[in-house]
């Protein structure tokens, strides 16, 4: 699906020795045994995949590495002309993104009044919450206001979506118009 | 040996963005260790066992009285002769085909010999626990990525710098461009210089410095420790002649008084036998 | 050629503070010295695993390292007048002890030799006292800036490094000496027993350290005896006990 | 000026490096001397919120200095437009103020037109009715002196900046200026903007190859989001939300409104029926005008501010939190932590616990039982656990394939939305009546399962034909008939036939002038640079060689270059508007005079809204336009209680509100303490030493945090007298690995006149030793 040329990177030197390095890193099979066999090369089995920097507005092109279903480097991507390889101290970093402890990994639900999170499952997220958005929506909707159609409630808000895909984006937009809403934001505000 | 690479760091084009920090921490697996607060903009101090490369940020008045925002990639310098690897008394750390200075977790026993003779204090003990929680101890530095040289990659922190402030390369073409680089700067930096010190036989780090070496608490010349050239090169070799020689004394000793006590006495060790 | 039988009166010549000190420093010293062997040169690494690994081989040489000073507290507390009697002879200094060399090599290889009269300690002991004094200052004095390096100026360290080195060698090389006399040479052995037990059998005390043992028949202290350790005279039994208790 | 990319986006620094070594010069604007001030040329300091005069010196030293581009500015520019007599400025103050609305009435400052609606010009320039000579007029007041005076920049550190970045109105130089929230989280950040803009076009920067004005977007898709339309005032494609008026109630009324007669906008009403199309799919039709009245007309400002002032009265109910923050983020903290209590529930989609979605806990300062809002935290996935595109700040449109399947339960935002939209109108699926209708006419087909065919969506963005399904191959292709649909036309063409995603592109070969046309994709068209028009001369020619973009080529009959043309491709220079590169805009020219901003066609200087010293220029002293909100929700300080300016910035190790990158533990490590940067002279007077606790008030809050003292901060000397300013990140809060308090406590809810951005990047504020 995504053809990786790594012929950007800085290697050492041209020779057979690199060809064959390319071929482990591209083609994901472990050539030197040897040394496998001592203490594996860290990149020699990983799958590469290319992806683009979720921080700043810059779009630099990252290759994340992911071997037994973890993230084991990243590193720039050395064919994108933006950075050429190249990254600062967050693009860097996002390996952390996956590994990081501090990932929440089940939906929360915080009750009113309580003080602590409780788990739920998704299914039940996802229904009460389109319950609570049909409620408030259909007590604040306004269909006309002096004469005019308006169609909007003023009581639902959504605010973010600057690190979002541009598909989620578009779908975001479209379903919070689609619902009225007037109060939508992002952080190109702020 | 084939060709000698070095890296090549020239501190005026860093711009202290610290990738090179992460993506050492990032390919070698390192923890964090977040640390108190320094009073700059600085992580840490210096090196340390799992933080192989530290930047330096140093506000300086120059000469002309302006100021200076300095920036300096910190880490091994691979010096061409190694204080760290004369040390080791388990011979745990050794020279690669590239020049790099690595240490061998196989053979090192944490005695740190190492750490406290490297002239550019880089290296650090860490300790570990092993699985019966027993807690064991291993010299870290940064090892110039030499697992990636081997695969004919850059080291880590080359690769992710932006500025072109770190190169990796030929050491007769980075020694020339360094010093081409101090003559193009030396108007806007009076002080600069090529860092490449000899006391060390030269090493596998070469710096253009913005700054004299002491600015950046570099040691101006910086060598192997006077003790350290005694201790390995003549008074453990000596050591070792001096235990030989007075275990053959001994054993000669021995020898030559069971053959005179065997000429001259019917039963030997006449004195003791009764105050057994 | 036969030797008539010794006789078997012995005099007391070491307090039990130092024959404490003396085997809390060898036994220490020994300790030191093995778990220190596979870091000297790694054809001793077969070491570590006997030791616990490197860490187990460091923790053990500490250990040791500590009880590698106290003997001189012990003899200084317990027996203040012996130390300061090895003290006064280690700088005492006189003809007969260059003399003592000459005799002590053919007596180490089992040569024919002349005692040359000592005092309470030889020559030998001597030298080798002042050399196990020095290499253990130099020892101690290093290791401490080895151990605690993080309190200690680089510098210091790293020269504490060289010193502990060559402390180390010297020890050994005078050790080595100094053991292979007393346990191994037929003619120091009785002088094993003294450092064990205290006593010494009076013919070789008298043999060895003419000049102390007539001092002490002087005081009152040993019997006189003959070549073969018989008294020439009859001693009470109370005049061998310990001088200092 | 404004930005610091050596610090907040380092690749772009990268080719600033790279260009420095080609012999450019970089120049640093900044009120403390950062990382990008150690790397440049020249280094001027400025105080926070007088980016204005700095500029309106660059502009009167062009102009006296005759160091513009004459052609540029006569042809390009409407420099030659003749201003109507209603037009008038008076100590600050442009015609048509009304105090009592805070606002402007902008036909006052209409230009001279002809009867055919062609503006009325004079080339020569010489017109005092000209905006060329209104504009000298204008900028006369901002003489070196007074400049220097008040931003306390050394008058020889203010010339050699002008000196040094006039010199690219050369013909075959460029320069561009690049700039981030410290030029536009101002009351007057539009006008700050806006004086680039004006010197740029003064020196024949636009369009040019290394020219232009460079917003540094700190968000890696806050471009696409925004183009995207996740504003209240706009939908997909920068096309005017429709409002609550008379002339927004029917499609035909908004087009007509909203449509200018020339100029590439003319062709809206296209795009607008395609959006429409998309949107409500086959209940969009001519009869129900494409279902134009489905969308909510709003009524107001719904920006940031306001929306939180909203939640804070309580008249929000509910809210959807993607990946936002703002009990860190948002201006006057405090406040907006509060009024979260005020909703009745709140969701919030993230990769992780946030200082928002946790602000009912006691470690918020909170107490839980009395907090009544009901909050649903959805886990979402990174970026790299899920695939899509993003659009970078030069509108490069990459995509981001998966690398890994999400981390335990998250999932990928597009998932979260489409099963909210979707179980929506399941709800509703059986009612009947004006709240169904909108909802139930929604057209959301993207494939059955709870995860959206994300190709789906892509076409759906592109536009096809609806009668046959086929993919548009642009928005040229785009109608107003309803027989196309296109979810956001600037990006229609990224997908223009069957399996064909040009995000995906990476064929890497330069294609000239570093332009990659065949790495991603660039809206709109796959243009590089905008407005590349500008960069031949009138007859078509590179006004440089070096700088050659475009050029028209007589033999082919069209412009050919190394970018895809800004412009009708065919249309020759000697066209009657061969000439116009600014396709956009209704005249074809860059506006030097912009009488469409609603706080004067010209940027005029006024003071923050907290500022430590008054207007030397008028004695207006806070931006005429800028809503002021008074009372409980954001307090106001002043001078005598709050002498010293301070300022907000990011770190280079941490991102926006820290909860990405606060909860990774290598940059946690880098960057783990909240701190206040400050003067060495600063911190004598009060007493502080380095790595000091200190506390900073202002008017709304208190923050404490270990003290910096640094040379790299200087008193700034205004008017004669010093003037301290301090600085500190604003990225922490109590959550995540490395922690802190939260310097927008002390920002206040106030907003620029034309976009509402709050005001960050000046406000006043004192410090003590903790």
């Amino acid at each position: 699906m995504v053809e990786i040329n790594l012929n950007r990177r800085q290697f050492l030197k041209l020779s057979g020795a690199t060809a064959a390095t390319l071929a482990v890193v591209e083609l994901g099979f472990d050539t030197k045994k040897a040394h496998a066999a001592t203490k594996e090369f860290k990149i020699a089995k990983s799958t590469v995949t290319p992806t683009i920097c979720c921080f700043c507005g810059v779009g630099c092109g990252i290759l994340v590495h992911t071997k037994d279903n973890t993230v084991v480097y990243t590193e720039g991507d050395p064919d994108n002309p933006i950075n050429e390889g190249k990254l600062c101290s967050k693009g860097t970093t996002i390996r952390q993104l996956y590994t990081s402890e501090k990932r929440v990994k089940k939906p929360l639900y915080r009750a009113p009044g309580s003080n602590k999170w409780v788990e739920k499952d998704w299914e039940w997220m996802y229904e009460t919450i389109a319950k609570r958005v049909k409620e408030t929506r259909d007590k604040t909707f306004v269909a006309t206001e002096n004469g005019l159609t308006v169609n909007k409630t003023e009581a639902i808000a959504s605010l973010g979506g600057a690190a979002l895909d541009n598909e989620e984006c578009y779908l975001l937009a479209k379903m919070m118009r689609g619902l009225g809403v007037t109060y939508l934001e992002h952080q190109a505000r702020i | 040996m084939a060709t000698e690479y070095v890296k090549f760091v020239d501190v005026t084009k860093c711009d202290g963005c610290r990738a090179c920090m992460v993506a050492c921490k990032n390919w070698n697996d390192l923890p964090a260790e977040p640390q108190d607060f320094l009073g700059s903009a600085q992580s840490h101090v210096k090196t340390t066992a799992d933080t192989w490369n530290v930047l330096q940020y140093i506000e300086h008045e120059n000469s002309k009285g302006g100021l200076d925002y300095l920036f300096r990639h910190s880490a091994c310098f691979h010096c061409t002769d190694a204080a760290c690897e004369k040390v080791c008394p388990e011979n745990a750390i050794s020279y690669t085909e590239f020049g790099t200075v690595v240490i061998d977790h196989e053979k090192c026993v944490g005695c740190g010999y190492c750490v406290n003779n490297c002239p550019f204090e880089v290296i650090s003990l860490k300790e570990y626990v092993d699985k019966n929680g027993d807690k064991y101890r291993k010299a870290n530095k940064c090892t110039m990525c030499t697992d990636r040289l081997e695969e004919g990659l850059q080291p880590a922190c080359v690769t992710t710098c932006h500025t072109g402030a770190m190169e990796f390369g030929d050491k007769a073409a980075m020694i020339k461009k360094a010093e081409e680089r101090v003559k193009q700067i030396k108007d806007r930096y009076p002080n600069a210089m090529v860092y490449n010190p000899q006391g060390v036989g030269g090493t596998h780090t070469v710096y253009v410095l913005a700054e004299k070496p002491s600015v950046y608490g570099l040691p101006e010349n910086p060598k192997v420790p006077t003790s350290a050239v005694v201790w390995k090169d003549y008074a453990q070799p000596i050591g070792k002649m001096m235990i030989g020689a007075t275990t053959m004394a001994v054993v000669g000793a021995f020898i030559t008084n069971k053959i005179f006590s065997k000429k001259t006495n019917g039963h030997d060790e006449d004195g003791g036998e009764s105050h057994e | 050629m036969s030797k008539p039988q010794k006789s078997t009166v012995k005099v007391k010549r070491f307090s039990k503070a130092f024959v404490w000190a003396h085997a809390v420093n060898a036994i220490s010293f020994f300790a030191l010295y093995i778990t220190a062997l596979p870091m000297y040169t790694e054809f001793f690494d077969w070491l570590y695993p006997v030791l616990g690994g490197p860490e187990g081989a460091r923790l053990l040489h500490r250990i040791f390292a500590v009880a590698f000073v106290m003997p001189t507290f012990i003899w200084v507390i317990f027996d203040f007048k012996g130390f300061k009697l090895w003290m006064k002879e280690l700088v005492t200094w006189k003809k007969r002890d260059i003399a003592f060399f000459g005799n002590f090599v053919k007596e180490l290889f089992g040569l024919r030799f002349d005692h040359v009269r000592q005092t309470f300690f030889n020559a030998g002991e001597k030298i080798n006292s002042l050399i196990q004094i020095f290499t253990a200052i130099l020892i101690i004095g290093s290791g401490i800036p080895m151990w605690f390096s993080e309190y200690f100026p680089r510098a210091l360290v790293q020269w504490g490094y060289l010193l502990h080195n060559v402390g180390f060698g010297l020890a050994i090389a005078v050790v080595v000496g100094h053991v292979y006399l007393s346990v191994v040479h037929k003619n120091s052995r009785p002088g094993y027993s003294g450092v064990v037990t205290g006593e010494v059998p009076a013919w070789w005390a008298k043999e060895h350290y003419e000049e102390w043992y007539e001092e002490e028949v002087k005081k009152g202290n040993f019997p006189d005896i003959d070549a073969n350790g018989n008294p020439k005279k009859p001693t009470s039994p109370n005049k061998n006990k310990k001088k200092g208790a | 000026m404004g930005a610091n990319p050596a610090e907040n986006h380092p690749i772009s620094f990268r080719w600033l490096t790279k260009a420095k070594e080609k012999g450019g010069k970089i120049v640093s604007v900044d009120p403390r001397f950062t990382r990008t001030s150690s790397m440049a040329d020249i280094y001027a300091p400025l105080r926070s919120g007088t980016d204005i005069p700095f500029m309106g010196g660059m502009i009167k030293h062009a102009l006296d200095n005759n160091l513009y581009h004459k052609e540029y500015v006569a042809k390009y520019t409407n420099a030659s437009f003749i201003v109507k007599d209603s037009f008038t400025f008076e100590d600050g103050l442009f015609s048509g103020y009304d105090e009592s609305k805070r606002a402007y009435d902008k036909t006052k400052w209409a230009w001279e037109t002809a009867e055919d609606g062609k503006p009325v010009k004079d080339e020569t320039l010489q017109h005092p009715r000209s905006v060329f000579q209104l504009m000298k007029k204008h900028y006369s007041r901002y003489d070196v002196d007074t400049v220097s005076k008040v931003t306390g920049t050394p008058k020889e550190d203010l010339l050699k900046v002008y000196e040094a970045f006039c010199e690219t109105g050369q013909v075959g130089k460029s320069g561009t200026i690049m700039y981030a929230m410290g030029t536009t989280q101002h009351t007057v950040g539009t006008q700050n903007v806006r004086a680039f803009a004006i010197i740029q076009m003064l020196l024949g920067n636009i369009g040019m190859p290394g020219g232009g004005i460079n917003a540094m977007r700190g968000e890696s898709n806050v471009q696409g989001s925004t183009d995207f339309a996740l504003l209240y005032d706009t939908i997909p494609g920068y096309l005017t939300a429709p409002k609550a008026i008379p002339e927004h109630a029917t499609l035909a009324a908004y087009n007509a409104k909203e449509t200018p007669p020339t100029g590439y906008q003319s062709n809206k009403p296209k795009f607008v029926a395609s959006l429409l199309k998309a949107w409500y799919g086959p209940n969009a039709t001519a009869a129900n005008e494409f279902g134009y009245q489905y969308l909510p007309k709003g009524n107001k400002n719904y920006s940031h501010i306001n929306l939180f002032k909203a939640m804070y009265e309580g008249t929000l109910e509910g809210a959807f939190l993607f990946g936002t923050n703002p009990v860190v983020g948002g201006p006057n903290a405090g406040k907006e932590k509060e009024s979260l209590s005020n909703l009745k529930w709140l969701v919030a989609v993230d990769l992780w616990e946030t200082e928002t979605s946790a602000f009912w806990q006691e470690s918020a300062g909170s107490n839980p039982a009395k907090i009544n809002t009901e909050v649903f935290f959805l886990p979402a996935c990174s970026s790299y656990e899920k695939e899509g595109s993003i659009s970078n700040s030069g509108r490069w449109m990459q995509y981001r394939w998966q690398a890994i399947k999400p981390l335990g339960e998250s999932k990928p935002d597009i998932e979260i939305i489409h099963e909210l939209a979707t179980r929506i109108k399941g709800l509703y699926k059986n009612e009947a009546g004006p709240q169904a209708a909108p909802i139930n006419a929604l057209y959301w087909n993207y494939g059955e399962g709870h995860h959206p065919d994300i190709d789906l969506v892509c076409k759906e963005i592109n536009g096809y034909d609806v009668n046959t399904g086929k993919q548009v191959a642009g928005f040229a292709a785009l109608k107003d008939d309803g027989s196309t649909c296109s979810g956001n036309w600037i990006y229609s063409g990224f997908y223009p036939e069957e399996g064909k995603n040009r995000s995906k592109n990476r064929d890497n070969k330069d294609t000239g002038m570093s332009n990659y046309l065949n790495w991603a994709f660039s809206w709109p068209a796959n243009r590089r640079i905008i407005y590349n028009r500008a960069s031949a001369d009138p007859s078509g020619k590179p006004w440089s060689k070096d700088k050659a973009v475009i050029w028209w080529d007589d033999l082919q009959a069209k412009w050919v270059g190394n970018d895809v043309p800004d412009f009708v491709p065919t249309k020759a220079p000697t066209d009657p508007t061969g000439t116009d590169p600014f396709i956009m805009n209704k005249d074809g020219v860059g506006l030097l005079y912009a009488p469409t901003l609603n706080d004067g066609p010209f940027p005029e200087h006024y003071e923050p809204f907290e500022s430590p010293i008054p207007n030397a220029f008028s004695s207006q002293e806070l931006n005429p336009a800028a809503v002021v909100i008074e009372g409980d929700f954001n307090k106001r300080g002043f001078k005598a209680d709050y002498p010293i300016v301070a300022t907000t910035y990011r770190v280079s190790e941490h991102w926006q509100s820290g909860t990405m990158t606060r909860n990774q533990e290598w940059l946690s490590e880098l960057v783990p303490h909240m701190y206040i940067e400050m003067s060495e002279e600063l911190a004598k007077e009060k007493g502080i030493k380095n790595k000091d606790e200190v506390i900073v008030t202002s008017a709304r809050g208190e923050v404490k945090a270990y003290a910096m003292v640094t040379k790299r901060f200087k008193p700034h000397k205004i008017n004669g007298k010093n003037v301290h300013q301090i600085g500190m990140p604003w990225h922490f809060g109590y959550k995540g690995i490395a922690t802190g308090e939260t310097a927008n406590r002390l920002t206040p809810h106030i907003g620029d006149a034309n976009t509402t951005i709050p005001e960050y990047k000046a406000f006043l504020c004192d410090v003590r030793r903790a």
